[in-house]
């Protein structure tokens, strides 16, 4: 079946909803407007107020009552509009859902799962273009998931909710029209993936820098150099098996990362290359970024803030200079 | 909360005449600044998020007209008409929704982020609620510093939900402030109405919970509009933050991607019957003080206006990518 | 806001005898508790910070006789007492205290941190409003899932200021959820007196603004801190959220490092004379309901329950170095 | 004259105060309390209410209205009490005052100076401990600084104001009894400086780790190695001059972060001397870190969970094999 990423998340909360009673979905405008991005269209009609239910303006508040809920008994689905406002909410994710667990000495679970949409690239300037995932994945407690392709937009919900503990889902909405075919495998919330094989060079990627990163991949090969692509799909806890096993094969890497560059994620990925496979390089590990600026409106200017395929394609070549 | 609309304005217009052109005037001026920048948006002229006022004019004419020039303002995502009408060139602003550098943040803001230090026009702000702990400090500056300048600050109905509300309110209140709170009531915020985000829907007793003095404006009447914020004005210099509930309807969808499922076509049609522009422009006909001929003759000076921002902003530039990073910090 | 104290509670205790000294032994296990705890902190004992909840015992001792097993409490970082009534047993609130594995958080969370997952107590929490939208959330959960469940919410009049607590109330109000507000106001929020901190000092007032039943409750009396949270539990179990003002006083500093420059010596002798645990006791003898020897009985089955909880608190363990990072996620 | 980090932070202080009447003072409990940590003791006496500002109970509140009145031709000083709170007032840090400047075109400068308290060591367990520090130096538009000495702890603050930048300056607890000698050389906050010279490896840290870094270097040069240590001092931007050339000289590095390992501020250290100085390492760098936990309330977990001198020693010369 082919349908588009939008649509298979849309399919994973209904799913979601149908499967168990205890599970429900709240946030603003996820009832009568249908989703900020339509994700939610037709729910409402389907599960009715109670599951599928508008909140107010108050981020703090429903985020900090989806982890009451959670304890609670429930599984809450609470979504943040976008990650740009999830800044309100932080310290409830921070202070209560990451933490709750160890400091009662494990008598306290949280399973929530909360989503949010993030990402650069639709010209809507400097206050809606954050990319924060970088952020959240370096709270111990809580798990990060990054779906860049329609089977994960549909399956990693599901594998959220059953993981028992919080989890954050960012979802593009840059891929949000991208259209694929959804396959009947289920899908895990604990590894990377190799989505492109290759011998000479490794670019590492989630989100939406993942087609960036395949379009890359394939001008380079067009060019002689054949590079793999993995898709960290899990941004906290890191699966940094499958890149160290890609980055000892090729011995070259790049990291996309569409947050700034200075800390964050692919920061970290360099520092575990440095740290486990230093002797198996051929060359410093490179990173393609956001350039260290608020998003400005216009869209050349947008581009030239975000990681594109042409500097994937540089920053791969200078691997071998 | 009631959301079906109160009989249109009606009644003398207590203004002098050339008041009452300059009045209508500046409403039109936003509604056809925004028709066209509505259909520069289906051109792709314009890009991002577009929110339209298109509906609401009276509240901004009326305020803006009630404020000095050396007072602040602190608006939303929704500011077109309040930047134009604190003195932002038409010019500047349509450049800005282009992106072109010329605009009135040079390009980078874009409809949701107009700027101009020399209007004290503070934005701009597309986080709901984040402009208004922003209003509470320039009032403090304005009070520790001796100056006689109110700080207007433009939200929402919806915002109220947000902490930073009551956070501001409760500050501006402790340390009173020269701040006046415009709540623009629109009765939705995105697609939820106020009854599903504020459990006190009468907007003025709530605010009036924090020691502020509160009262309800009619902002489908600019006359009301003017006076409230008059009145406002004059209050908070005085003595501290005043709120003021402007009851208001916006016409079109909360932005260029709302499907407007949560409201009702009649209900929509209801509102308009009290457009502040063709009820203003009816009354000042029935006193004499305006004439088809006259008011055609200002829609037409206000085309012109229109026609010359755009082709201002056509011609205008855009940043060099050079320019990216520049301003991030100060030099 | 006067911070004078009215007259001491008097009159009347219109209970049967053995409950009225279930209530005066409950507030004495608090007493005695923290005194002890006071006494451990200075012989480092116990560490970080510590805040006391001498003086105010009236509120915990009669909410939680008000409350059911089964409902849910949500507390702050002055919360021993709060833990103690709700059933968590004394010796592993002190374990927790002195950081030992048989703490009620498995020594993890110290004296700000006590959980108890089959008390139905969740916490102590550190962050100032920090728990209010947990209660929303209890409360929702206890809503959609049917059951006859209150959630009681324990917070200081200093996070009526925080944005949390604004969201909360609405959230919970909108919603209609079965969720008692109980305000400790003491007056004080660390050094910042009440009209410092909120410009509607009337509490009541300002909660009864988001469409919620609110009333005061003087916190000193026992017999009306138990018959407020009982008024309070019927209404919330029935229509949705109440608002209780508890007006109490901490009689010690804000925690063990607060050097007490704000306020006067002589507010605190005064609110010492309203003491809950004196007064009570002298009206229960007015009454007949209590002799010196009884009092003296009780208070040294108190004594022996503490120097038992100190006891399994010196003998039990420290959590392994190994199991540092347990139950950081679920297994 | 010899006097501790807290009096620096107050002589900072009250100098600010005295120099410019646009300065002024507001936070929780900054005015008659003293201050949390008595850090402005004395100062409500000596400049009054208006100037030394109790702000009630609302870090999103009173941290925008600092960026207003900056706005406003101030130029506040705003103490939010401790990093742990700061989540609260994030989104006015991120979305307004970092980003102001750049999104207006250059109009709006925001000469806002942030303090906050930070870091662990004191038994106040998961909810008081966090180090957020390498967050905020994630963000551009805003600058970071971390005073280790005392100068730097008097200094700081007054270069902080005359930036024309928001600053935030993080101060550290563990470091308020600390005495040292005041000098009268002037700080900037632009560079890193060597605080020890040494020739076989270098020790990057900052704030309260750099007393456990040169504790570490005295029992390295006991057991004969000569390990150099380099204070960061400023977060963001950072003065990566100072530390390459640190690390060229001894070809061996290991960095030490009071943050969560994962994405901490010691990732972008690393990642930075991979892409700068790969060529010139003998050995790859390590790192020093909190472990992934909520820090536990018993002190014998909390030490076990944070930087401490040995486990430097044991990292430095882990370099050597
Ligand atoms: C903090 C935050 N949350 C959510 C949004 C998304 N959003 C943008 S406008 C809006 C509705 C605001 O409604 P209201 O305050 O009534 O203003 P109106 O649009 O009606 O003028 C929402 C939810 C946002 N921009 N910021
Ligand atoms: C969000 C946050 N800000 C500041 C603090 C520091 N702090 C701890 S308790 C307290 C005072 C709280 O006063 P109140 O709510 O009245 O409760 P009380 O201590 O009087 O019981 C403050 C400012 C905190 N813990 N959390
Ligand atoms: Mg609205
Ligand atoms: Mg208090």
């Amino acid at each position: 079946m082919t349908i588009t990423y939008r649509e298979a998340l849309r399919m994973g909360l209904r799913e979601a909803l149908a499967r168990d009673q205890r599970v429900f979905l709240v946030g603003e405008d996820v009832g009568r407007y249908g989703g900020t991005y339509a994700v939610s269209k037709g729910l409402l009609d389907e599960f009715g107020p109670e599951r599928v239910r508008d909140a107010p303006l108050s981020e703090l508040g429903f985020v900090g009552a989806g982890i009451g809920a959670a304890l609670g008994g429930l599984k809450p689905i609470v979504e943040v509009m976008t990650v740009n406002f999830s800044l309100l909410p932080l310290d409830q994710i921070v202070n209560t859902a990451a933490i709750l667990r160890h400091m009662s000495g494990g008598q306290f679970a949280v399973p929530l799962v909360i989503r949010m949409s993030t990402g650069a690239g639709r010209q809507l300037a400097a206050q809606h273009s954050h990319s924060f995932e970088g952020w959240y994945a370096h709270v111990p407690g809580i798990k990060i998931v990054a779906p860049a392709t329609i089977d994960d937009a549909h399956g990693m919900l599901g594998a959220a909710l059953d993981d028992g503990n919080p989890v954050l889902v960012f979802e593009y909405p840059a891929l949000f029209e991208t259209a694929g075919e959804l396959s009947s495998a289920r899908v895990d919330i604990a590894h990377a993936q190799v989505r492109r094989q290759g011998t000479r060079a490794t670019i590492v990627a989630y989100g939406a820098s993942v087609p960036k990163a395949l379009a890359a991949a394939d001008q380079l090969a067009a060019e002689g150099i054949n590079a793999e692509v993995v898709d960290l799909r899990v941004l906290r806890p890191l699966d940094m098996d499958t890149v160290l096993a890609s980055v000892r094969k090729t011995r070259r890497a790049v990291i996309v990362d569409e947050g700034w560059r200075s800390g964050s994620l692919s920061a970290e990925i360099v520092a575990r290359i440095m740290e486990q496979a230093f002797y198996d390089l051929d060359a410093p590990v490179a990173r393609v970024c956001r350039e260290e600026v608020p998003i400005p409106y216009p869209r050349h200017l947008e581009e030239a803030a975000l990681p594109q395929p042409e500097k994937i394609v540089a920053a791969v070549k200078g691997l071998f200079q | 909360m009631s959301h079906v609309a109160a009989p249109p304005p009606s009644g003398p217009v207590p203004f002098a005449r050339e008041n009452s052109l300059k009045l209508l005037k500046d409403m039109l001026r936003i509604r056809r600044m925004e028709e066209k920048c509505a259909e520069l948006y289906g051109a792709g002229r314009i890009r991002g998020f577009l929110h339209l006022y298109i509906g609401e004019e009276a509240v901004a004419t009326g305020a803006m007209h009630a404020l000095a020039r050396g007072d602040n303002v602190v608006a939303t995502y929704r500011e077109h008409g309040h930047a134009l009408l604190k003195g932002v060139p038409m010019d500047r602003i349509m450049a800005e929704m282009f992106g072109k550098k010329e605009g009135c943040s040079r390009g980078r803001g874009g409809s949701m982020h107009l700027f101009d230090a020399a209007a004290r026009f503070y934005g701009g702000n597309a986080i709901v609620g984040g402009g208004l702990p922003l209003a509470v400090g320039l009032g403090l500056a304005a009070k520790m510093r001796g100056e006689e300048r109110l700080t207007a600050c433009f939200f929402g109905e919806g915002a109220m939900a947000e902490g930073a509300f009551h956070e501001s309110m409760n500050l501006a209140a402790l340390w009173k402030l020269p701040v006046a709170f415009f709540c623009e009531n629109n009765l939705y915020a995105m697609g939820t109405a106020i009854e599903r985000s504020e459990s006190q829907t009468d907007l003025c007793t709530k605010a009036a919970s924090y020691g502020v003095e509160a009262f309800p404006v009619d902002g489908m009447d600019v006359v009301a509009a003017y006076e409230g914020a008059k009145r406002a004005r004059a209050k908070a210099l005085a003595d501290g933050p005043v709120f003021v509930e402007f009851r208001t309807y916006r016409f079109r969808a909360h932005s260029m991607f709302d499907p407007e499922l949560y409201r009702d076509k009649a209900e929509v049609e209801q509102w308009k019957t009290r457009g502040p522009i063709h009820t203003f422009t009816a009354r000042l006909k029935a006193q004499g003080d305006l004439t088809e001929e006259r008011f055609l003759e200002l829609d037409a000076q206000v085309e012109a206006e229109v026609g010359r921002a755009v082709a201002f902003a056509e011609a205008a530039g855009w940043e060099p990518v050079e320019d990216l990073t520049r301003d991030v910090y100060a030099p």
